[in-house]
């Protein structure tokens, strides 16, 4: 069986990004699934930045460290990684950056500098030479690629002056891992082709440049035995990002106005949202409204109108830009206008550290908005649950004329995943566009009090209706009669006790696992995968465990949740916060205490790895808070 | 059917005190609109918050009363989702140039064809006379402790550098004038904004109907006063008197229409040229009923086939 | 003993301020506790509003319904308030509006019509007549009053022509009413005297009203008795609304900047601290920059500048004023930087009822922000309460660094009430501003690492120091590495930690009444006097209950508040919100479950009536949820 | 002491894009702040969010790094804190003009005395490259999936709208020339706004260095040329050629100082003028150390003696 993680590293916008792409294209083409992710700071050029991924015969859940490839293409990577990589792993550099030291790249940050010098300064100093000694001496393959004299080459046999080839070293790097790995170059070839086969004239090098890089390593370290096919060669497939996966969902799921205001990780969804605002369905064009806001404040406040107006309608966000749209959510619930808000969650407080992972917005979002602002709250916890979610949330919101905030992270969005066709089957799904009343009467009442508290919607322009923000009669006529306001506020209250029954408890929370195992795992959202896949190596070193994943937040399935959980003994909260939101909204609705936690503060994403470390320290050392710190 | 302008008022208590300009901007939008024999199910109001902005609830239309501040981003909204519609802006310079000034600003350079109607009156009445963004610096109105130490903007050169196609002045009991600016604006296709001249008789007791009277005047008075501008080259030519005449409000301030701009285009343009179709079949009224198609189908970029 | 209340309602802007003013300072003048709070429409002029006051020997802690005196001054009024005199009370109203028919008045509620005429139908119709009637045929003592006539007289007696002293009828309601009730003449004129001092040509005709009016009563209804004068004659006390004494607060506290965007029902509060700007203190003047911002983005920004420029700076607002303060609060949270804000809650969501009360922003507040935000929420449950608190907020915001919201709401706002000097004792008062560094080195670490979570704080203009919003390392220099990070947040939960551990608990807590009665009620905020004096009436009725107010309800003193409530065998929460948001919040912190529940939704008051009887309903009846429903 | 400008640049990696024109404000700054010779310890510099603003952390001073679009609110705070400070905002079009353009203008009323340097790339550059606030309409730039619909906003013409005094532009790697620009600006007594047209080589592959150099020229080429307004009556002179200059953005572009107002009062002096003893004992200096005074001697008009 296959199943293999590996990092390639480089300097932000040099050419790293299609290289990790290549490297999902030709382990698809070779019938492996993969998963695989991006971290990056937040700049645009020369920062440090990594692809980690991983590919399997199985399903490609998680990422996991230590990982049996690093290819690290400058100084910068070698130095980042060196803890990474496996005892039996392969550590690809530059051969010729072997004397630069941490201390004199500008762009490295100076904590990691002071780590290196504290691991390596025994060693003699800093250097990417040392940094090559001690992974060799921890029993790694180090491989010193000589990047410059490799260059040299594609640039004579391409016939094409050095600096026009220069972003070749991607894929020398690449090709001469993924070789070393038991990937052949025909497949690597095909991973080129795909990536950048609209573009000969880089097209064309690239496929030289991982040539010259695999034979340099068949002459210099020998043939290496091929892997296996993995069993979905020759599959149509699709590979998709958490931020396409989500537009993907939107615009099958009948959007027709979407606004964004640019803000990381989200505003690659809006995005693939624009380029595909114009879709050809059978000849006939539907178009979506893109458009960037001003702000925040203008983004959510124009769905509002759009939504009022009859478009099916969401904005996409992060934190910060959240924040900015507590009021309008606010103003949503009382004058009932369907929304969906994407809030793709980063690393906070405040900007915090806008590209990397965190999930610490769950109560936030959850109490978004003044004035008793009950609304749902839910939380995908991968690829296939968001592109589902991205259509339920605007169902939901449509029938229940409500903002429903769809929780993500820049994990998910950042992560790259290889789907197939009938993963994504649509034809069972419905577009429901809850009470439409699309031939009001003149007597429309737009807030009429109903049983069910939901009251039919007629789009504005229909005949002379009032939408409001103020307390209002069944007309949307302003009152602050107490006995209308009671009224209003009942009606509210019944259609929230609604929307609590109508969505279905298996939409809620699902248990994986066995259901008598005796420690629960609980987490939300991306987290997911991770737990999924640590799961079965806990079962593998003898520890049963099972995982309830909550879906929906709000409203909070407390009886379902309770009937699972009285029969854990160990209950273990998995959260990506410190303020352990998950076990605190569990407590609040069940009064069911989480005693153990497992907490990742360190802005990476949870590593399966990391999972089973803690569990066993929990299970086996009896130990409480467990906090897990992995990631460069 | 030819509407008059009762047609439009609805049973709603009008809630302003007596002598308020705000009765003036009303009766002027009523007639206007009766003129322009506007559908009043095809007539949006957005209103913001304030005294001017409870105008939502007196005028037969479909109307939204939103948050403070963000009554054109909610228009913006509902206008590109329907453009068939006629969408107006109501509110007070508060809302729409102090909290609201950022979308004020960027109206005018998307040039969305709707009308912002700004109740000038130099307070924030409904919240007992603080001082707003159009009150000029040292006055010292009726509720404020102190006289008021921050200076004001100017509405129209303010609509101007931010875009606006249609830029116009009225006086709230000139009712005729007003009418006749606020039907101009209407019809305008483009962004355009009224800013009127509104006494607050209950804490501008500065700026009152007096102190306005004695100082307006029309530029039509003068004959040869065409703020009609059909091209680059003629806002050119134009553009200096025009600013000349937005920057006078002292002893003499003018009234009426002080630039239109008949070229520019639209943002709904922009997008039927973008998607051709988006007009006729726009976000609001676009039939939603199955899923679009299996995203293998739609998304054939992220497909790769191995 | 005397404990009577009364309302005196008329249309908003015609002088029904000023007439609760006059009733409250013959009150005070006469000796008694007063408290008393204005009702009113988000109008300008013209809608209904009244005063509802109580005036005791004891301390004048709620409000309660029915009263024993109406004092209605049009027809809108003596409709609107038909339910609210009691059996034994006198119902004053204009003589020459009995023909008048709610149908026809404009400013009235439709809904409000729509009951007149269901209770007034079977009477013939919703006129004020038929409303004297009802309320004679209840035993309530109607008086007439023939307002005409008697302007007359005043108009004639001080030569002024009518229009000129039109407003002297609101004098002759409360004389009538206040003689009515016992208050001699000489009382009432000095009530007048006191609130028209300085105002010679309003107050010589208010007194010749007021003349008249008591002469009227003296003549159609006979003398009456004169109550026995109050225990407070001749005592230099205190009137002040809850915006007042926080504005004191702020101002003694050693507040120098302050910004403020108008919003209801806090503006009053930035607005006394305006006129008390520039303070004299012994000669000296101390001032505080009071600035209007442009929105409440920029009102809660100016100060995070002006606090990290050394500044005791706060903020004031309302709900959907706070709602777009949730980024820079966020902000505050990373950057480390003390602000206070106000939060006046009122009636939402959204614009909802902008002058009407509600408690609806507690989990909004708590949770305010994205991205693991912990800060202090503190609620004050009265005047004096808020007087100190507005102190102690600006003492631990600067001590902790951190923002602090200091939760009020509209009828604190709203309510005067009387102080004596002893009250508002500072002088065991400290000003403390935590670890503030005026002379930092040239390697000043504004983050830097410590035991407590806590850095030694520079005002900016020192020394070159960075402040940041970005994840930053111990200079505030922005860090993406991962070990930076985790040591930041961790911090940060250190210094939460500290600030949960610091402040005592009988600041967070308080237990009202025997400690071991069975029943407890639970509540924050303003709601607390209510609950007090209900107390008192619940005990005399030989139910037995004690109240455990929650003063800061973040950090939340869980174990103290377990160890008390263990004790308890019936808890009720008591909130003016449909969330129950205490009783969430109690049991996500402690696992207790509040299953009774009184919730009073329709944004008027809680008056301790309504406490009385929805304790009773559920102690005696057994009832579990208790919606109460007074006011007009 | 004089300082030079390396005095004034930290050790921090400056991250930006090889070719990026924020270099080049950056070094004009600090050759302004080293020719002022500005205490570091006295000078605040405030950024929102976006490449631009992190020119916060290459420039010795105080710095507040800040939210996106909040600098100008977050600075005001600042220097009406304590006045003493130097203070200037940088910050990019995005961060200014779009997400903060509602605070940009109630700066220009305030007129308080700080500097506003906008890097005017027009382009969210640190986002990738979406269309900023002065991206004309219609360009398609590198990032865009569909060129841009929406229009854009003339800086100076919005500042002089909301009232900046001093409202100069400049070009990013006209090292020298954009010095004196933002000296002169510091320098000056008021609100100022100095726009730098900035090349983002990458996402913006329309207005690139060779686009600007292709229009830019300097106002002082005309040596008649004079920006500065001494009184009303000036200011009503010479707006029509100021205006003219400012709306000039085609063919041709302008640099240079447009605007100096000389008379207009700064907050800070209206500050005084209401609490004299303000500039002395500012509120970030004012020592805080017990309680005021007990409520009844300070707040008399709230006692009753009865
Ligand atoms: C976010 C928010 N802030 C503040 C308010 C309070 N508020 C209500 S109306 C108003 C100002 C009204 O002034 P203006 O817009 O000029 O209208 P006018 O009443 O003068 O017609 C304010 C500040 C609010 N409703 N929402
Ligand atoms: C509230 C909020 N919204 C969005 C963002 C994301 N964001 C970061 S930088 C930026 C725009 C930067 O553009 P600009 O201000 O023009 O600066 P530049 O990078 O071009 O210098 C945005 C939208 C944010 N940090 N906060
Ligand atoms: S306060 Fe002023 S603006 Fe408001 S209704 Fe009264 S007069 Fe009109
Ligand atoms: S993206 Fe543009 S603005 Fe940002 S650093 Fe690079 S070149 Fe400069
Ligand atoms: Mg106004
Ligand atoms: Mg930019």
């Amino acid at each position: 069986m296959t199943d293999v993680s590996l990092i390639i590293g480089g300097p932000q916008g040099g050419g790293i990004e299609s290289a990790g792409q290549v490297v999902i294209r030709a382990l698809v083409a070779k019938g492996f699934n993969v998963i695989g992710t991006r971290e990056y700071h937040s700049n645009i050029m020369g920062a440090h930045s990594y692809f980690h991924l991983r590919f399997t015969d199985k399903p490609a859940r998680a990422l996991r460290l230590p990982v049996e490839l690093v290819v690290a293409l400058d100084a910068e990577s070698a130095l980042t990684h060196v803890w990474d990589v496996s005892g039996k792993g392969f550590f690809v550099y530059d051969a010729d950056s072997k004397d630069q030291d941490a201390g004199r790249i500008a762009s490295m940050e100076l904590s990691l500098k002071k780590r290196l010098k504290e691991t390596l300064g025994p060693k003699g100093g800093a250097t990417v030479g040392n940094a090559v000694r001690l992974v060799e001496e921890r029993g790694a393959t180090p491989i010193g690629l000589p990047l410059k004299a490799l260059l040299k080459k594609v640039s004579d046999e391409t016939a094409s002056p050095l600096a026009a080839i220069a972003k070749t070293i991607n894929v020398m790097g690449l090709a001469a891992g993924l070789y070393l790995l038991g990937i052949e170059y025909n497949y690597i070839a095909k991973g080129i082709e795909l990536q950048f086969g609209g573009r000969p004239k880089v097209l064309k090098p690239n496929l030289v440049a991982a040539k010259v890089a695999v034979d340099y390593v068949e002459a210099n370290y020998g043939k290496q035995r091929a892997l296996p096919d993995g069993p979905h060669k020759g599959r149509r497939r699709m590979l998709a990002s958490g931020n396409d996966i989500v537009a993907m969902g939107k615009v099958v799921g009948g959007l027709t106005f979407q606004t964004f205001y640019p803000i990381t990780p989200s505003s690659d969804e809006a995005f693939y949202v624009e380029e595909n605002m114009y879709v050809d369905v059978n000849g006939s064009k539907a178009s979506i409204v893109v458009l960037q806001a001003e702000d925040e404040l203008a983004a959510v406040n124009m769905i509002l109108g759009a939504a009022a107006a009859g478009a099916r309608a969401s904005t996409s966000t992060s934190g910060p830009g959240f924040s900015l749209m507590n009021e309008a959510i606010s103003m949503a619930v009382m004058a009932e206008i369907p929304i969906v808000i994407s809030l793709w969650m980063r690393a906070g407080p405040s900007t915090g550290i806008a590209t990397r992972q965190g999930q610490q917005d769950l109560l936030h979002a959850i109490f978004a908005g003044h004035g008793d602002t009950p609304k749902i709250v839910v939380a995908s916890g991968d690829h296939r649950e968001a592109f589902y979610d991205a259509i339920k949330t605007l169902n939901w919101a449509e029938e229940f004329q409500t903002p429903v905030i769809h929780l993500l992270d820049k994990y998910l969005a950042a992560t790259i995943t290889v789907l197939d066709e009938w993963e994504l089957d649509v034809s069972k799904l419905e577009i429901k566009r809850g009470k439409r009343e699309e031939a009001p009467g003149n007597d429309y009442k737009r807030y009429e009090i109903t049983e069910d508290g939901i009251s039919p919607m007629a789009p504005l322009g229909k005949v002379p209706m009032l939408v409001s923000s103020l307390e209002h009669d069944e007309y949307g006529m302003v009152t602050e009669d107490p006995v209308d306001r009671e009224e209003m506020v009942m009606k509210r209250l019944r259609k929230w006790r609604t929307i609590a029954n109508s969505i279905p408890e298996e939409e809620k929370l699902v248990l994986h696992g066995d259901p008598d195992a005796r420690v629960t795992l609980i987490s939300f959202g991306s987290t997911k995968q991770a737990i999924l896949s640590a799961m079965e190596d806990l079962a593998a070193s003898g520890i049963d465990v099972n995982f309830l994943q909550f879906r929906i937040l709000s409203p909070f399935p407390a009886e379902t949740a309770s009937k699972i959980l009285e029969r854990s003994e160990k209950i273990i909260g998995v959260e990506a916060n410190f303020q352990d939101q998950l076990s605190f909204l569990l407590r609040a609705h069940t009064g069911i205490y989480v005693p153990y936690r497992v907490r990742k503060v360190n802005a990476r994403p949870l590593y399966d790895s990391e999972v089973v470390h803690a569990v066993e320290k929990i299970v086996k050392e009896g130990a409480r808070e467990v906090v897990v710190s992995s990631g460069a | 059917m030819v509407r008059k302008w009762i047609d439009y008022k609805t049973e709603a208590w009008v809630q302003w005190c007596p002598g308020c300009g705000d009765f003036g901007i009303l009766n002027a939008i009523y007639r206007a609109l009766a003129e322009l024999d506007i559908d009043p199910s095809k007539l949006v109001i957005v209103g913001g918050i304030g005294c001017s902005s409870r105008s939502v609830y007196y005028i037969k239309a479909n109307a939204i009363h939103t948050i403070h501040g963000r009554a054109i981003p909610v228009a913006s909204g509902v206008k590109l989702a329907n453009p068939e519609l006629t969408v107006v802006v109501t509110g007070g310079d508060g809302d729409l140039l102090g909290i609201g000034g950022g979308h004020f600003v960027a109206l005018g350079r998307r040039n969305i064809d709707m009308t912002v109607v700004v109740y000038d009156n130099g307070v924030y009445g409904l919240t007992k006379g603080q001082a707003g963004p159009t009150l000029p610096v040292w006055l010292k109105t009726k509720a404020l402790p102190h006289p008021n130490i921050q200076g004001s903007v100017n509405p129209l050169l303010l609509a101007f550098a931010a875009g606006y196609t249609f830029i116009a002045r009225g006086y709230a009991f000139h009712l005729n004038q007003l009418k006749d600016l606020i039907k101009a604006a209407i019809q305008h296709r483009g962004a355009a904004v009224v800013d009127v001249l509104q006494p607050c008789p209950t804490y501008n007791d500065i700026m009152t109907n007096e102190w306005y009277e004695k100082r307006i005047y029309y530029l039509s008075e003068d004959s040869s006063w065409d703020p009609v501008v059909r091209s680059p080259q003629e806002l050119k030519e134009k553009a200096p008197k025009i600013l000349e005449k937005m920057m006078e409000f002292e002893d003499r301030i003018p009234l009426g229409i002080f630039y239109q701009n008949t070229y520019m285009e639209t943002l709904e343009e922009r997008l039927e040229k973008l998607m051709p179709g988006y007009l006729s079949s726009p976000p609001g009224r676009r039939p939603v009923t199955k899923p679009l198609a299996h995203p293998f189908e739609l998304f054939k970029d992220k497909v790769v086939q191995v």
